[in-house]
Order: structure tokens, then C-alpha cells, then sequence
């Protein structure tokens, strides 16, 4: 016991991210409704962030800006040691993700109100009736 | 300074962003800004290729920085070539679009242009990137703007494939991006060399493997392997003829080419052939693809749907032939993006002649075809040959390689599926003829029997079409150069 | 470390997750979803992430939710699951 | 669907969690990732960039090619929404309210436009009596809203933030905008055409300030080559490189929510929404 309460303690951000995961996958493949599928698809990728910016934490580090550089010149001075900063790169990389996520976003959300202006309903078997309806394709 | 990599990708993306304004401000300006966006890349495209194959592979280092601290464009021999053949596709089809954008899209022909210079810069930028991340964002470019050109499409259907194709994609890119996360983790690098560098001391970790299976999963969504393909015929088949066009020849190719490129130079042809035993399981799911795929071809009604399940089916022959694991079928498989790329270009470009002017291609619609339009089919007929795979024709040679390369590695149902598959193309594409050469005109066009009016599709598309299909037999013919001086030295 | 406010907010976190895609309401869904992105703000403002975090807190718990409550207005709030 | 759902996502956990086995313990400082590049980041970006904030100076010079990409991958969305939604035909019934009386008129014939102006009113289908409280509030938190989305623009490369929450910022003002009156107002102040030039635009800045640096004799973003253009400190150079390029950004970003935000709420009609 007294073996696994470290081990939770260095894994659990992991475990959580990919419980995280599984809830937006989920919801991506088994739910009917369009929209609440849309949820899961951000629940998904917000996931992955977690688990990038869980890949920069470092302990007893602060966050990635330097202290009293302010000045610029004398900035040279400072001996900057890395041990004390995080890792910046995964934040880098999960800005570009997020701005992707909230593009794919907007673009999804827009298809989803042209679909509603379509066929007047979001829930997938509905629309798998309506497209019966429609007859076969051109 | 030598700055012809950049140039490649970022011309068509500036072209993108002037076309953007122009839309606003004179939207006819937009067509010819794209043209010189794409002329000049393709000529950088051109340039790039004939140095590599003088003095060996360019790095390029964006922002000057050394690689693994800043974004490289490492572009060796396989990369000038997809290069070249990306932006030289992409700037006939533009050629071609002219006609079709003003039937299509009119009123909104400056954005659809924008939208189309962006698709292929993230094409070209897939290609030449050095970095795993940079692969990830042009990855992103390339789906959104492929998403937003299938709803455009067909106006019924259109959006709702558009939307589960958004799931699916989102899907895949996020498994891409989890892979490299986890490759991340371990390597601390983002650079394509450096972490084949690290990699190679860290062989039998358990998170290399998670990370290599979540990268092939990512990219098998995206370029539709067989049992992940479900998005693929209905995305392809509902957008614009001038969208389909390039992104039926050249997404999947290009995707191809990123599978080769993590296997050969990221992962190494050690890790995954003897480290891993999975190559037999890979090899009997592409035996599988091409099977499905030229079985569902044959049961389609619709000659864009049958086409799209054709490139589910060639999807099949390059993953199988990449993952034989000898250097025949690895030049089967890079080989056959080159003619796979002409192939199904050229199908696709006699398609938009006949929609041009019949609206729609069902199968019935093509009755009487080759009175009306003898040169579209003429154009349609080489294409089909080259597909079913006809000695002259280049699709021939990259299927030797390929048979080749599987009876080397004792693959004989491989082999076997690839003759089967040609066998059965070639019933379906004997039908298409025996349609449109045998059968009568429909009626109701009010012609009479006797004289078909000749009713062609404009000079520049079919001029393009031409162009392409003669292409095949010229690329069937210069094989064995192309082999020997682009896909071996890069397989040494 | 503060690994029981890391633990707390994490359990938010995948609450919200949960009642977003389980609410039968598309607004419900909006709002909580706009919470689950708060609490993920939070998570990374304490790993110190703190440009991420700015970024989500405007973008996921701001835009996205705009985007979100506009979408539903144009399309229904209806919901079988 | 469920079923099968629950399969694959139970595998999808199972490979996932079976990867964590060798990762790594949370936050340990010697892990691959917090050793092999990032204190090379770390200890030189300083020196080499001028910028303290070290987000900035990855994500806008180390990695500056990337948010390029990341830029465009905006601006096309932005683009995909005006292309799926945007409806240039007349709705077919609209309301009218006659301001002296109040009276209010509702036309079916889409052919019929009254003149808007002293004597009518344009009002949405849905429309609610304004809310003075809300208005006045709005009015005055929007510019302080916007001053603030400035400051993080210009102050990205010494605080969070920078050119994408900032323009996310100042996109949400111009959307309370429309919230708190209502969308013509919007429309009116900014016009359909300067958002989409803007969106390009900002791009455009981008872009050129990358590609400016080639014929100037570097590669490709490679601001270091701009020194002869900008005047002042030549150390700075890649520091005013990166404000650069930042404001792009948040031009792009301010002018794609807008875009996307006014299609999706008036369904591409621009006329009413929320």
C-alpha cells in the first residue's frame, strides 16, 4: 500500500488524462446527437493538451518567463538556470493546438447549422431517415 | 542564399492570402494570382528536385535556427519528387478549374481559389517538413480546408459527410498527435533526424510502441486503409469536380508518403521489421483493403463513388507494398504514388469533362459517350488501362515492383489479391465502356440517332486531360530511370 | 506541489466532462461546457502553463461558448441523449 | 453503436494507459522532454531573442514557422464559414417598425425593402425590448475590453499573452457588441468587407514579415536579417520581429471570430442574431 501511494502520486495527471480521453471518444462515437458529439471531439482534444502540458511540468520550477530581464542589457548577467524554469516547448505546441481546436470548432459548428437548415434535426438517426427520404443520390 | 524550399510552400500560401484580398477587392484577380502562386512553386518545386538529385538532400532551417532547436525542411530525393508532383498536379488542375469554378461556384469563385491555394500548401508543407509537429499543423490545414470543399459540394448531402468527415478527421489528427506526444515524452525533440537519432537506443520501450501505433492509426485514418476508409467515397464523391480533382489523387498520396516517411526515417526499417512483428498483420489488412475495395467499386451505380472505392483499393497496394519489408515492394510502393497520383488524376479529370456537361455520371448517363465526347474518353480509356494496369502504361510497372516485391517476401495472397483486383477493375472498367461505346444515346435529348453531335468539354480542360493521360504512358516508358535515379539512391 | 488542489480540480474537470455530454439540454450543455474548460484553465494555470491557460480561458471558456450558445440558437436545444 | 463505441474506447484506454507504464514520473525534472531541448531554450532564448517570456520567443521565433501555419489554419476557418453559411438572398419576410407610432410592419414579399431610416426601423424576428442597463454597461466595459486585448498583444513578449489571446479578446468585444445591441449594429460599424480584408491582412503581415527576411539575405523568418529596416538597437530586432508578427495574429484572429461568430448566429444572413 505504502508502495502504491507514490506511484498514484507520479501517474495519476496520466491516468486522469486518459480517462479524460475516453469520455470524448465516447461521446464522439456512441452519441447521437451531432452537437453532443461535437462536445466530445473538444472534451478529446482538450485531453491531449492536458496531457502535453502534464509532459512540461517540471517540480520546484516556475513559470517559463524569465525573472528580471525586463531591462534587456543586463539580462546577460543573470546566470539563468534551466532547473528552475518549465519546459516552455509543450506550451508552444499546445497554443497551435488549441487555436486548431477552436477552428475545427467554429467550421463544425457552422456545418452542423447548415445540416439543421437542411433537414431540421441534429439527431443522427432522424437524419439517417430523412436521407432515406430524400430518395438515392444523383 | 538559396531559399528555393521555403519558396515552395510559402508561394502558394502568399498567392493564397493575395487571392484572399482579391476576392474583396476584384475578384477576378484571384484566378490569376493563384496561377503565379503555383507556377512559381512549382518551378521551386523543379529546381529543388534537380539539386537533390545532383548533391544529395537540401536542409533548409526556417528562421535560421539549427535544427532541433528551430523547424528544418529536410528534402531528399522522395520529398523533391512528391514535391514536384504535388505542385505540378495542383497547378494543372488549376488550369483545368478555370471552367468548372464558373459553373460550380461562381459567385464565390475568389474564396473557393483561397481555399484551394491553402489545401495545397498544406499538401506541399506535409511534404517538405522536417519537423513532427509542423507535419501535425499542415496536417490540420489541409483537412479544414478539405472539409469546408466537401460541403460545398453537394448541396443535399454535402454537409452531413462534411461533419462526420470533420469527426473522423479530428479522430485521426488527434491520434497523430497523441503518438508524437508520447514519442515527445520520450525523446524530448520534435525534430524528425533527431528523434530517429534517440530512438534508436530505446528500442524496446513501451511507449515507442504505443506512440508508433497511435502515429499509424492517425495516418491510416487519414489516408483510408480499408476498415478506416468509411469516410473517404462520401467526402470525395460530394465535393466540387475542381476540389476532387486534386484531392482524390493527391491526399491519400501524400499520406502515403508521410507513412513512408515515419517508417523509413523516423521509426527505421530495424524498429518496425525486427523489433516489431507486425508487419505479416499490416500486409494481410492491405491483402484485405484491395480485395474490399475492388469488390465494392464494382457494386457502385455511380462513377465518382466507383472511382473513390478505386482509391481505397490502390490505398491497399502502397500500405501492403511499404510494409513488405524488402526494398522491391518499398519501390513498388513509392513508385506507385508517383503513377497512382497520374492515374487517378487523369480518371478524375475525364469525370469533370463529363460532369462539365451531363450534370451527372451515373452509370446510365454515359450511354453513347464515345460519339459525344471521343477525346474526354479517349483521355478516360488510357487512365483505365493504366489503372487495370496495361504494359505501356505506367500503372503496369509500379504493380511488377510490387508483385515482385511479394513473392520475395513469400506474400503470395498479397500477389494474388493484386492480380485479382486488377481482374476485377478491369470487368468494371470493360463495362463503362461496353456502356458508353456500345449503348445508344439516351433519348430525351432530342438528337437523332444518326448524327451525335460531337460535344466536347472546353480546350483547357481538355487539354490538361491530355496532357495527363499521355503523361501516364511517358512515365510508364522513363520507369526504369525514374527508379534508378530518384527511389533507389533513397532507399540506399 | 499542491497535488490535492491538482486533485480536486482534476475531479471537476471530469465531472463537468461527464454532465456535459450526459445533460438532455444542448444550453445546459453549453454552459457546463464552458465550466469544464474553466476548471482545465485552472489545471494548467497551476501546472504553470500560464499561456496556455490565458489562452483557454478566452478561447474555450470564452469564444467557444459564444460559438456554442449561437449554434444552438440557429439549430434547437433538443437533445435525445 | 454503443456497444461497439464502449469496445473501442475501453482498447483505446488500455493502449493508452499501457504506454504510461514507462513514462516518466509527474514533473520529474530529469525526463527526456525537460532535458534534451528545453533548457537549451531555456538558458539561450533570452540572450539570443531579447524576449523574457519564453512562450513568445518559441512560439514566434524558434518555432515561428509553425504559428504561421497555426495563423493560416484560422484564417482558413474563417474562410470556411463565410463560404458554408454566408446567404447573400433577401430572407423572404422582414420587420419593420415605424418609429413615430410604433406601429410594426411585417413583410412577406422579399422583392419589398423599405428605406431605413428616420421613419423605419429594421427589427429582428425575435426581437426584445433593449435593455438600457445592459446597453450602458456594455458600452462602457467594451472599450477597456478592447484597450486590455492591446495590452495583451504588445505585451506578449513579457506576460502571457500575445497576438492569438489577444485577438480572441478583442474579437469578444466586437461579439458583445453585437450581443448587447444587437447585430445590424455591428454590421453597420464594421463592414463585411474590411473583416474579410482584415483577416487576410493580418495574415499577410505575417507572412510578409517572414518573407521580407529572404531578400534581405536570411532565410526564411528569419527576422535577424530585418536590422538594416528597423532602427534602434540592432539586439532588438528580433524582438520587434516577433511584435510584428504577433500583431498579425491578432488582426487575423480578431477579424476570424467576428466572421465566424456572424455567420453562425444570423445563419449567413447578417442580419440578426442573438
Amino acid at each position: 500500500m505504502m508502495d502504491l501511494l507514490p506511484l498514484i502520486v507520479a501517474k495519476y495527471n496520466y491516468w486522469l488524462y486518459v480517462i479524460l480521453m475516453m469520455i470524448g471518444l465516447y461521446a464522439m462515437i456512441a452519441k447521437n446527437n451531432l452537437i453532443k458529439k461535437l462536445v466530445g471531439m473538444n472534451i478529446f482534444q482538450t485531453a491531449i493538451i492536458l496531457f502535453y502540458v502534464s509532459i512540461g511540468y517540471k517540480r520546484d520550477a516556475t513559470i517559463p518567463i524569465i525573472q528580471n530581464a525586463h531591462g534587456g542589457h543586463d539580462a546577460h548577467a543573470a546566470v539563468i538556470h534551466a532547473a528552475d524554469y518549465i519546459n516552455p516547448l509543450p506550451h508552444v505546441l499546445m497554443l497551435t493546438a488549441i487555436v486548431v481546436s477552436v477552428a475545427t470548432f467554429g467550421v463544425a459548428m457552422a456545418l452542423a447549422v447548415r445540416v439543421y437548415q437542411r433537414y431540421q434535426t441534429l439527431e443522427e438517426d432522424e437524419l439517417r431517415m430523412r436521407l432515406v427520404d430524400i430518395g438515392p443520390e444523383k | 542564399m538559396n531559399n528555393y524550399p521555403a519558396l515552395i510552400v510559402v508561394a502558394p500560401l502568399l498567392a493564397a492570402l493575395f487571392a484572399g484580398l482579391a476576392a474583396w477587392i476584384e475578384e477576378r484577380l484571384s484566378y490569376p494570382i493563384a496561377l503565379v502562386g503555383l507556377a512559381v512553386s512549382m518551378f521551386s518545386a523543379f529546381k529543388v528536385l534537380m539539386q537533390v538529385i545532383d548533391s544529395g538532400a537540401i536542409q533548409y532551417r526556417m528562421a535560421g535556427w539549427a535544427p532541433p532547436m528551430g523547424i528544418e525542411y529536410r528534402i531528399d530525393l522522395l520529398n523533391a519528387m512528391v514535391l514536384l508532383l504535388v505542385s505540378g498536379i495542383a497547378f494543372l488542375n488549376l488550369i483545368a478549374s478555370y471552367k468548372s469554378v464558373d459553373q460550380e461556384i461562381n459567385d464565390r469563385a475568389g474564396s473557393f481559389y483561397t481555399i484551394y491555394l491553402l489545401f495545397v500548401t498544406g499538401l506541399l508543407g506535409v511534404t517538405a517538413t522536417g519537423d513532427l509537429f509542423n507535419l501535425y499543423v499542415l496536417i490540420e490545414i489541409t483537412s479544414l480546408t478539405s472539409y469546408a470543399m466537401v460541403a460545398l459540394g453537394d448541396r443535399d448531402r454535402g454537409p452531413l459527410a462534411s461533419l462526420n468527415y470533420v469527426f473522423i478527421g479530428v479522430i485521426g489528427a488527434s491520434f497523430y498527435l497523441l503518438g508524437v506526444g508520447y514519442l515527445y515524452m520520450q525523446t524530448g525533440s520534435l525534430n524528425m533526424a533527431d528523434v530517429a537519432n534517440i530512438l534508436s537506443g530505446i528500442h524496446g520501450s513501451s511507449t515507442v510502441l504505443v506512440a508508433f501505433i497511435l502515429c499509424m492509426i492517425g495516418i491510416w485514418i487519414k489516408m483510408a486503409l480499408f476498415p478506416l476508409h468509411v469516410w473517404l467515397p462520401n467526402a470525395y464523391s460530394y465535393s466540387p469536380v475542381a476540389f476532387a480533382r486534386i484531392v482524390a489523387p493527391l491526399m491519400t498520396k501524400v499520406m502515403v508518403y508521410v507513412m513512408i516517411r515515419m517508417m523509413i526515417t523516423v521509426f527505421g526499417r530495424e524498429y518496425i521489421f525486427e523489433t516489431l512483428n507486425l508487419a505479416d498483420a499490416v500486409v494481410w489488412l492491405a491483402t484485405i483493403a484491395i480485395i474490399a475495395g475492388a469488390a465494392m467499386a464494382i457494386s457502385q451505380k455511380n462513377l465518382k463513388k466507383m472511382l473513390t472505392y478505386i482509391i481505397v483499393c490502390e490505398i491497399g497496394y502502397m500500405v501492403g507494398g511499404a510494409w513488405m519489408g524488402n526494398q522491391l515492394g518499398m519501390t513498388g510502393a513509392i513508385l506507385h504514388i508517383l503513377n497512382d497520383a497520374l492515374m487517378t488524376f487523369a480518371l478524375f479529370l475525364a469525370v469533370g469533362n463529363m460532369v462539365y456537361k451531363l450534370k451527372t455520371v451515373d452509370l446510365i448517363d454515359l450511354k453513347g459517350l464515345f460519339g459525344k465526347m471521343p477525346w474526354t474518353m479517349t483521355g478516360f480509356v488510357l487512365a483505365a488501362f493504366s489503372i487495370i494496369g496495361v504494359p505501356p502504361t505506367c500503372g503496369f510497372f509500379s504493380k511488377w515492383y510490387l508483385i515482385l516485391g511479394a513473392f520475395e517476401a513469400g506474400a503470395y495472397h498479397f500477389a494474388a489479391a493484386l492480380v485479382i483486383s486488377s481482374l476485377l477493375c478491369a470487368v468494371l472498367f470493360f463495362k463503362i465502356f461496353e456502356i458508353s461505346f456500345f449503348e445508344p444515346m439516351s433519348k430525351g435529348h432530342g438528337e437523332s440517332h444518326a448524327s451525335v453531335a460531337i460535344e466536347e468539354a472546353p480546350v483547357s480542360m481538355l487539354v490538361v486531360s491530355g496532357l495527363v493521360s499521355l503523361s501516364l504512358i511517358i512515365a510508364g516508358l522513363y520507369s526504369g530511370t525514374i527508379v534508378n535515379t530518384i527511389i533507389l539512391p533513397f532507399l540506399k | 506541489m499542491h497535488w490535492p488542489i491538482d486533485l480536486i480540480v482534476l475531479t471537476f474537470v471530469i465531472f463537468c466532462a461527464i454532465a456535459a455530454i450526459s445533460v438532455k439540454d444542448l444550453l445546459g450543455t453549453a454552459i457546463l461546457f464552458g465550466a469544464y474548460s474553466f476548471m482545465m484553465c485552472l489545471l494548467w494555470a497551476v501546472m504553470g502553463a500560464v499561456d496556455v491557460a490565458f489562452t483557454e480561458a478566452s478561447v474555450g471558456a470564452g469564444v467557444s461558448t459564444v460559438f456554442f450558445v449561437a449554434a444552438v440558437f440557429r439549430t434547437s436545444r433538443r437533445t435525445k441523449d | 453503436m454503443k456497444f461497439i463505441g464502449f469496445i473501442v474506447v475501453c482498447l483505446t484506454g488500455v493502449l493508452l494507459l499501457y504506454g504510461t507504464g514507462e513514462f516518466p514520473d509527474w514533473g520529474d525534472p530529469n525526463s527526456p522532454a525537460s532535458v534534451h531541448l528545453s533548457n537549451d531554450y531555456i538558458e539561450k532564448a533570452v540572450e539570443q531573442t531579447q524576449v523574457p517570456n519564453l512562450v513568445t520567443a518559441v512560439l514566434a521565433d524558434y518555432r515561428g514557422f509553425d504559428t504561421m501555419f497555426e495563423t493560416a489554419v484560422i484564417f482558413c476557418a474563417g474562410l470556411a464559414c463565410f463560404l458554408l453559411l454566408r446567404d447573400f438572398s433577401p430572407k423572404k419576410e422582414r420587420f419593420y417598425r415605424h418609429t413615430p407610432t410604433g406601429v410594426i410592419l411585417h413583410i412577406k414579399d422579399s422583392k419589398k425593402v423599405l428605406k431605413t431610416g428616420k421613419e423605419f426601423e429594421h427589427m429582428a424576428k425575435e426581437w426584445v425590448p433593449s435593455d438600457l442597463i445592459i446597453k450602458t454597461i456594455c458600452r462602457i466595459l467594451i472599450p477597456f475590453i478592447q484597450i486590455y486585448a492591446l495590452y495583451v498583444v504588445a505585451h506578449g513578449d513579457f506576460s502571457p499573452g500575445g497576438g492569438f489571446p489577444g485577438g480572441v479578446i478583442f474579437g469578444s468585444s466586437l461579439i458583445l457588441l453585437a450581443i448587447s445591441y444587437d447585430l445590424k449594429t455591428l454590421v453597420r460599424r464594421i463592414k463585411e468587407k474590411v473583416i474579410g480584408i482584415y483577416a487576410a491582412l493580418g495574415v499577410l503581415i505575417y507572412v510578409g514579415i517572414a518573407a521580407i527576411c529572404m531578400p534581405m539575405g536570411g532565410n526564411f523568418l528569419d527576422y535577424s536579417a530585418l536590422a538594416p529596416l528597423v532602427p534602434g538597437d540592432p539586439h532588438h530586432v528580433r524582438a520587434l520581429g516577433m511584435l510584428g508578427v504577433e500583431i498579425g495574429v491578432g488582426i487575423a484572429v480578431t477579424a476570424v471570430m467576428a466572421i465566424i461568430y456572424i455567420n453562425i448566429v444570423s445563419e449567413g444572413r447578417h442580419d440578426e442574431g442573438l
